[in-house]
């Protein structure tokens, strides 16, 4: 019999290419790759399509769209480039999508982690925090960290991330409390691994999926609730985000339509392409759910 | 009692599978019929199309994914691939009907037994709200559950396993169908129970002179129930006939195989071991669920899951702990291994007491015992390669990686997989290779003990013969002891020296293997011994070389 | 045109301020709304001072004393006659004690005395000119009902949200967040007004929809720039609407640029004045202000009358020259590309502050100056500048209330201790503008005091402590179904007994 | 020595006992942030005031208790509060228990017909994109709520009330009631209703959104369910399907996002009652805060606490009420 054991099914295609092919099913989720490449590439290329300073006067203000080749989207009232401000603005709000996502993912783990692997007291207090955080309503949470911090654009990334944890720390607690009961981890405690070792290296990558496919809603959010402070007047003047592009904006909403509604439909697209691509994830991390 | 009227005929059935899929067809050619009063087994290992066979018959397929490709499915002579989906819908539930596997989840929680009951008369009688009451309860009644007016009230999580099946069977036969599919209704029941079910089944059906298609996968459940055998391997089907020739004169060297890896039920003599060492050893363990009254998981009482439990176990020596589902056996397992901390008692190994040990002291220890899971995919981290899995023991035991990783290599071959398996992912593996896997990585610590919960019993029989086979030539090159938990009494016959047989958290008989098979002194080991499907039915022995 | 009689003028109020007492804040927020119901004792119209509560003013010779005769025959809202008394308790607990600016006006206030029912002598301990005490009346001299304060805390008094006057309107209800109601006074002095039956005063933060409001023809007014400077110049183009600054020539602002001047590169006048050039400061009026201004010369505007003169040094847009002034202030362009960094809080008082902060950076930028804006709403900023002092330079704007002795010279004086808003927190002392400004307060003569002030515009100028940067009226956009409207220099916040409605 | 107290109630107990560390903890929590702030409210009133000179604010300052400690403030404020005394708000000059009170009717109404806007439309969204899938009802649907999801609400509602107060006239630009309307009876609910239009659709498109994804998910893989398809088996037609086996099963995640959603619907709506003019609590939070309005900002969290407590609590007993697996106490 061992002839047959020793008879491995072939090797089967990398991970990557098989999630891959798995997200490429998915036409909506293709789309949202697209739109989100775009994004980046914006970002990326931002000095070198629109080269200096996107808050620099560039033409008359208020220049309408395609009118003049040298401001092509229009300009600002202030007479700012709104191209280049579209293209500065994907930098910061990519910025300020990732680096709050991860902020409030790597508290969200951390808490969550805890709180699902010990149970316990160590789970009634984290999970009373996190009820307390989740009690005050995240956007009045917000503005009162961004009073007391400031509206410099570390400090509201920071802010937005710390009101978007409790959901992924939920998340992870959930996936972490199901996760504790499986064979593996019986399996490594029964090998003498330590605690620390099963939370991160044996549980964290098997919840990190789900939680992957949640950060695409953060970040979403993230954006969203930047540009409603922005909104509010307390974005960072010293950046060119498209949330400052449309509060500002709006006071000409209607003699000037494209100065908030440019950076409105960026906004749109954005937050669109990075819940597709969430789907995506979900559909490709997560097999057993249909399309 | 077989009258040669059928009602069932399946010729030629092909159903596709999606592009992508392990093979393009899950059946080819199946040619089945089902007379009425007549019960046909379809036995097969996993993945051979028995569920989709089900499944086509009642067109419930998971279209367009899954479509019949060719072949004709009829039933009382009528096509029933040609037919509307309306006229479909009047004849399932009513004239065909099906029982599931899983009573646990197949029916819906948030509606009374009753409620679900009634639904079928409504959907197909037209009777008043009374009559149909009443003719429901009558037919629980048949199912011989108790009480069976509160029952009809009560919502499935109120009531056992065991009388969900029956409410299942009372379901199905409540508008006495012409054709039942039982699609391995009794899998997920204890051995007591699946008994009872089956008789079940048997008597109603022979009142009611309906045809049953009845699917399997275990050859004890065939040679209990069956008048004639279908055997589908892969989606072809390699062997039909009446059941007694199937089972005791099998043709095809598939059917054979598979037979001949049913484990009988007589006990190997036991080994002489009582005179070496006690390696492992348990005195007074304890352990009591408390009530949980959980804020929305509802009240739970508290159980007592294991109750003044001892126990000792030799070198060399294989102890099996039996019973049925809920016995305690996973417990006292988990105690064993501290991988639950139990209230109570004290657990030896070489003369240590594991549970008094300091969490530093424990993980030193762990290296003594290993552990063997149920679930070989669960119990293998899926986001680890082969090698890093073996070697994670040592190497959490302060061995060098390199060293670990080069011992991982010559495991696989111990276990009899090829070393280049090491660097993929378990998902690449069969079910019996991971758990040959499994317990490569139990050996990695070199281990005086290894307790094995329910190691095969996820397993396809001829693969679980392998495995069976791997672990008592491991146990007798390394001399190894051997903690085997099981609830099948036929693998515990095979390769246990002696076995304790717990109900309820206690021990109600232990002995050798041997004479507590051969003479059950508690009733409650009768009845389990009674239960054993196909009991009377001796696998004929053959040699396996050919395997 | 013939008067219509009845009906609701609905006004816009964008910011809404809580207590409508009069004599416990000056503001025109709260005037704009109490103005209708507590009546002043003098008010101004485009003529001069016209007398309301008060008859008729004089002074002593020494200054020392101030006689005013009060209006006969009239009434407060719960039918108490209006008396001397009322005033001299107003003035002394609460023009003296609580009333902001008041209470340095009137510091050297020592009585009030009642001669008679309806005349009322203030006396002081050093000259008072009675064109200051005048000028400042209409804004710093509403008299409140005794009846309704005395013996109680006049902080908490519930007629302070509710309050009680003589005015051509009386208090209704006020929802908190919505709206404040008032009715016709029927017992008004001022036979036959006011010709409205109802002032509804509706707060709505949002200036878009502000606008909306206007266009949809729910509110009637919206003053002091309460809609987006664009929408002000696309409703200015319709015809339904009067736009323009009239009846703010009381309250002129000033969009400011403030110098912390413990930056020593900042304590160098030659860098504030190369600032100055480097700022295009009709660009800046075009753009944000839409043309709706003019640009500033100093601490008193053009509205200031006789104190305002335009003989004033000034800076002329000249980036090249602004660098060169930099370079020889010995801050050359360094390898960073800028000069220096300086970091910069905007007043957080919306659309036009905003902009100019933002003007005002790149403006900079353009020179070599590198500016970090840092937002922060208002108790940050006011707190960041005027009590923390952590800043380098600052943008806001401030209120000029008809004399600069009440408003702007707070601006050049220095001794206002840490955490008192828009004073002179800009670590700016000069002893000789500190002399002038204590001289102008207490001339007498008018003439000598307006070439005081002369004087004083021009040092300010020169030395730049603060850019008075852009002169502003407040714009009012008005529906044309409003009569009689913005006709006198304070008209928001005045009685309206005369505005009518053409419904 | 049985006690007659029907489980709801000490259920309600128990979880009323639960809340009480953690709304202590929010409002601690809160106190010690908000003076972490640059500025209090005697900074803030005088802003609005336009200016004040040093005594006075002092003498403010003096009034108001805000020259003591932060310890003795947060003590006397939570031993004030622990008598439900909310205490007294400088800035708006009365009690914070009527401010509160006047203000809670308008948010409450908002959130409940945006919520129930939300939650009905987005479920019942949800479950015939689902019951299509991958149709173009599915995909519209899909898109939908994609593109709901994403506009931020401040967009929608400027566009909104161009269209439909400013160009079209239909609907009242803000507010909560037409001033000096005197509307009583019917009137009234009407004109309330027309001002509620806009407002509701433009906080509750993004719970729609949220709701629609999670029911469509959710029936997607119930019907996936064995127990599905013993209905099936059954003989029973989709429609049945869809009401009796799957929809209550697929409304258990959802509900539960509804109970937890419910404070960040009151801070969504910081943004829509600012430009609608709705004298609401989210509002008067962002002015609190604003205005360093302690003990109103304080007052709002506090009420904010209960109100999610309790509509915890109903979210539970709602889903117990569905999931007959599940029993209270
Ligand atoms: N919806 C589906 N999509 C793709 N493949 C499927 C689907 N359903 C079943 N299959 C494949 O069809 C084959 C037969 O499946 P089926 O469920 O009939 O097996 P079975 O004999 O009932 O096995 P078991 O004993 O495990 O229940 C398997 O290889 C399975 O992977
Ligand atoms: N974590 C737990 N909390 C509460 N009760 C438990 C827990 N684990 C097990 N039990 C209960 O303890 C009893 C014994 O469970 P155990 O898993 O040991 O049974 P078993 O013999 O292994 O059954 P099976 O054959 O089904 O695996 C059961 O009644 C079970 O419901
Ligand atoms: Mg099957
Ligand atoms: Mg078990």
């Amino acid at each position: 019999m061992t002839t047959l054991d020793t008879d491995l099914r072939p090797p089967q295609p990398p991970r990557l290419v098989v999630f891959w092919h798995r997200y490429r099913r998915n036409r909506a989720a293709l789309l949202g790759l697209f739109l989100f490449a775009i994004v980046v590439l914006m970002a990326l290329t931002a000095g070198l399509i629109e080269p200096g300073d996107p808050l620099r006067r560039a033409g008359p203000p208020l220049t309408p769209p395609f009118v003049d080749m040298a401001t092509p989207l229009g300009t600002d009232q202030l007479g700012r480039d709104i191209l280049a401000g579209i293209f500065y603005g994907a930098r910061i709000s990519l910025l300020i999508g990732v680096a709050a996502t991860l902020i409030s993912i790597a508290i969200g783990v951390v808490i969550g982690a805890l709180s699902g692997y010990f149970g316990g007291w160590v789970d009634d207090l984290l999970m009373r925090i996190t009820e307390a955080f989740q009690t005050i309503p995240n956007f009045v949470l917000l503005l009162t960290l961004v009073a007391i911090l400031g509206s410099k654009i570390e400090w509201i990334t920071l802010a937005i991330g710390l009101v978007s944890w409790t959901a992924p720390a939920r998340m992870v607690r959930a996936e972490f409390m199901s996760l504790r009961g499986r064979e593996f981890v019986d399996a490594a405690r029964n090998l003498g691994v330590t605690n620390t070792s099963i939370i991160f290296k044996e549980i964290l990558p098997n919840a990190l999926p789900p939680i992957i496919v949640y950060a695409s809603v953060i970040m979403a959010l993230a954006i969203l609730l930047e540009s409603a402070l922005a909104f509010l007047g307390l974005g960072d003047p010293n950046y060119a985000s498209w949330g400052n592009m449309i509060g500002q904006g709006r006071a000409v909403l209607r003699t000037a339509w494209y100065c908030a509604a440019i950076p409105g439909i960026a906004i749109v697209l954005t937050v669109l392409s990075f819940s597709l691509l969430g789907e995506g994830l979900n559909d490709a991390l997560n097999p057993r759910q249909k399309k | 009692m077989t009258n040669n009227t059928p009602v069932l005929e399946i010729q030629d059935l092909t159903v596709a599978l999606p592009k992508g899929a392990d093979r393009p067809f899950a059946l080819e050619g199946l040619n089945l019929t089902v007379n009425s009063g007549e019960i046909v087994c379809l036995v097969g290992e996993s993945g051979s199309g028995k569920s989709l066979s089900a499944g086509a018959v009642m067109r419930l397929l998971p279209e367009p994914d899954v479509h019949v490709a060719a072949g004709s499915i009829r039933f009382n002579g009528q096509d029933l691939l040609a037919i509307s989906e309306t006229e479909m819908k009047a004849i399932r539930g009513n004239r065909i009907s099906m029982i599931f596997q899983e009573p646990m989840t197949a029916l819906n929680p948030q509606k009374t037994v009753g409620w679900q009951i009634d639904e079928v008369l409504r959907l197909h009688m037209k009777g008043n709200r009374a009559a149909r009451k009443a003719h429901a309860i009558e037919m629980l009644n048949r199912v011989h559950i108790p009480d069976p007016v509160s029952a009809y009230n009560a919502y499935p999580h109120q009531i056992s396993g065991g009388q969900r099946q029956r409410v299942m069977i009372a379901m199905s036969l409540c508008l006495s169908p012409r054709l039942i599919i039982a699609d391995e209704p009794t899998t997920a029941l204890d051995v007591t129970t699946q008994l009872q079910i089956l008789k079940l089944i048997r008597e109603l059906q022979e009142q009611e002179g309906a045809g049953v298609l009845f699917i399997t996968h275990d050859f004890g459940v065939v040679a209990e129930i069956a008048d004639k055998v279908v055997v589908l391997r892969q989606g072809e089907m390699v062997e039909h006939g009446p059941a007694a020739e199937v089972l005791n004169s099998p043709q095809h060297p598939y059917t054979q195989a598979l037979i001949a890896s049913v484990p009988a039920l007589t006990p190997p003599p036991a080994k002489p071991v009582s005179t070496m060492p006690v390696v492992l050893k348990g005195t007074g363990l304890n352990k009591t669920f408390a009530a949980r009254g959980g804020l929305l998981s509802g009240k739970r009482k508290a159980v007592t899951a294991v109750k003044d439990l001892s126990f000792h176990l030799h070198k060399g020596e294989t102890l099996g702990v039996v019973g049925e589902s809920g016995s305690g056996k996973t417990t006292v397992s988990r105690i064993v291994t501290r991988l639950l901390e139990a209230d109570s008692g004290a657990v030896e190994v070489d003369g240590t007491d594991l549970l008094a040990c300091s969490p530093r002291e424990l993980r030193a220890m762990r290296k003594e015992i290993q552990m063997v899971f149920q679930d070989p995919m669960a119990s293998l981290n899926p986001r680890k390669r082969v090698v890093d899995l073996i070697a994670q023991g040592p190497i959490a035991h302060g061995e060098k990686p390199e060293k670990a990783r080069a011992r991982a290599r010559d495991l696989l071959e111990l276990v009899e997989l090829s070393p280049s398996a090491a660097t993929r992912f378990p998902h690449e593996f069969s079910g019996g290779q991971r758990q040959r896997i499994g317990i490569a990585r139990a050996l990695a610590m070199e281990p005086k003990v290894i307790v094995a919960d329910e190691p095969v019993s996820a397993l396809d029989v001829s693969v679980q013969a392998q495995v069976l086979k791997l672990l008592a030539d491991l146990r007798d090159r390394m001399d190894l002891s051997l903690l085997f938990v099981t609830h099948d009494l036929r693998v515990a016959a095979q390769l246990c020296d002696r076995i304790i047989v717990m109900q309820k958290g206690e021990i109600v008989e232990q002995g050798e293997t041997a004479s507590v098979f051969a003479d059950p002194k508690h009733e409650y080991t009768q009845n389990l011994l009674s239960s054993i499907p196909g009991r009377d039915w001796t696998p004929p022995t053959r040699n396996t070389d050919a395997a | 045109e013939e008067v219509k009689r009845g009906g609701t003028a609905v006004v816009h109020m964008i910011s809404e301020q809580r207590i409508l007492n009069p004599a416990l804040r000056a503001s025109t927020g709260v005037y704009n709304i109490s103005g209708k119901i507590v009546e002043p004792l003098i008010d101004k119209s485009y003529d001069g001072y016209e007398p309301v509560l008060a008859t008729d003013w004089s002074s002593s010779d020494d200054g020392l004393a101030i006689t005013v005769k009060l209006r006969e025959g009239v009434n407060w809202h719960d039918g108490e006659p209006f008396t001397c008394d009322d005033v001299a308790f107003t003035a002394i607990e609460m023009w003296k004690k609580l009333l902001n600016y008041s209470s340095a006006l009137q510091a050297s206030l020592e009585s009030v005395d009642c001669t008679d029912p309806h005349t009322a002598v203030f006396n002081y301990s050093k000259p008072m000119p009675l064109d200051l005490f005048v000028a400042a009346m209409p804004d710093l001299g509403h008299p409140m009902p005794k009846h309704l304060y005395e013996g109680t805390d006049i902080l908490k008094n519930e007629y302070n949200t509710a309050p009680v006057g003589t005015g051509p309107f009386k208090f209704v209800e006020y929802e908190r967040g919505q709206y404040v109601l008032a009715v016709k006074n029927e017992d008004y002095w001022r036979e036959g007004y006011p010709y409205l039956d109802r002032i509804v005063w509706r707060f709505i933060k949002d200036k878009s929809a502000a606008a909306a409001a206007l266009e949809a023809g729910e509110v009637h007014e919206s003053g002091f720039i309460g809609v987006s400077m664009a929408d002000v110049e696309r409703l200015s183009d319709d015809d339904r609407f009067d736009v323009g600054t009239d009846g703010y020539e009381n309250n002129v602002a000033h969009s400011t640029v403030e110098f912390n001047h413990r930056n020593p590169i900042l304590a160098d006048v030659k860098v504030r004045q190369a600032m100055y050039h480097g700022l295009d400061i009709d660009y800046a009026i075009e753009t944000i202000m839409r043309g709706f201004a003019k640009p500033g010369r100093g601490p008193v505007p053009s509205a200031g009358g006789a104190n305002y003169t335009d003989d004033v040094p000034t800076y002329e847009y000249d980036p090249e020259l602004a660098k060169t002034m930099l370079d020889e202030a010995g801050y050359p362009v360094t390898d960073s590309g800028y000069r220096f960094k300086l970091r910069h809080r905007p007043a957080p008082w919306g659309e036009y502050t905003q902009l100019w902060a933002e003007y005002y950076a790149q403006a900079m930028r353009e020179i070599g100056i590198d500016v970090e804006i840092l937002t922060n709403d208002a108790p940050g900023f006011l707190n960041g500048v005027y009590r923390d002092h952590d800043f380098d330079t600052a943008n806001g704007w401030h209120q000029f209330r008809s004399d600069p002795a009440v408003s702007t010279m707070v601006w050049l004086r220095s001794g206002q201790p840490a955490g008192t808003p828009w004073s002179n927190q800009f670590g700016w002392q000069s002893d000789e503008m500190d002399q002038m400004i204590d001289d102008a307060a207490s001339e007498l003569d008018p003439e000598k005091r307006a070439e005081m002030y002369h004087e004083i515009q021009a040092k300010a100028m020169e030395e730049l402590p603060v850019i008075f940067a852009i002169e502003h009226p407040f714009i009012s956009v008005t529906s044309k179904k409003l009569k009689n409207h913005h006709n006198t220099p304070r008209w928001n916040s005045s009685s309206w007994y005369d505005l009518w409605l053409d419904d | 020595m049985k006690l007659r107290i029907p489980p709801i109630m000490i259920y309600a107990l128990r979880r009323l006992i639960q809340a009480v560390p953690v709304i202590v903890l929010i409002m601690i929590g809160t106190f010690l942030l908000l003076k972490l702030a640059p500025g209090d409210t005697v900074d803030a009133l005088v802003g609005d005031m336009g200016g004040a000179d040093a005594e006075f604010i002092a003498r403010l300052r003096a009034e108001y208790g805000l020259d003591q400690p932060v310890w003795v403030q947060l003590w006397r404020y939570m031993l004030k509060l622990a008598t439900f005394d909310f205490g007294w708000s400088f800035v708006y000059e009365q009690p914070v228990a009527t401010i509160l009170l006047d203000r809670l009717g308008t948010t409450l109404l908002l959130m409940a017909t945006s919520l129930s806007f939300a939650f009905t439309i987005g479920i019942a969204l949800g479950a015939i994109a689902a019951r299509r899938v991958n149709s173009a009802t599915d995909n519209l649907i899909s898109t939908l709520g994609l593109v709901f999801y994403a506009t931020p609400s401040f967009f929608l509602s400027l566009m909104m009330m161009l269209l439909f107060s400013v160009k079209l006239g239909w609907l009242p630009v803000g507010g909560i009631k037409t001033i000096a309307g005197f509307y009583t009876g019917w009137d009234h609910v009407l004109d309330v209703a027309r001002h509620l239009v806009m407002p509701t659709a433009a906080l509750s498109l993004i719970y729609l959104s949220f709701y629609l994804r999670l029911m469509r998910a959710s029936v997607i893989e119930v019907a996936d369910l064995d127990y599905v398809r013993t209905a099936r088996a059954k003989g029973a037609g989709e429609w049945r399907l869809m009401i009796h086996h799957i929809m209550r099963n697929a409304l258990l995640p959802v509900i539960t996002l509804l109970g937890l959603q419910f404070s960040t619907v009151l801070g969504g709506s910081v943004v829509v009652e600012t430009i609608f003019t709705l004298p609401g609590l989210g509002q008067l939070a962002y002015q609190s805060v604003v205005q360093r309005d302690m003990n109103t900002l304080m007052g709002i969290i506090f009420l904010c606490s209960i109100i999610v407590v309790v509509v915890n609590f109903l979210t539970d007993l709602l889903y117990a009420r569905l999931d007959s697996r599940i029993e209270l106490a």
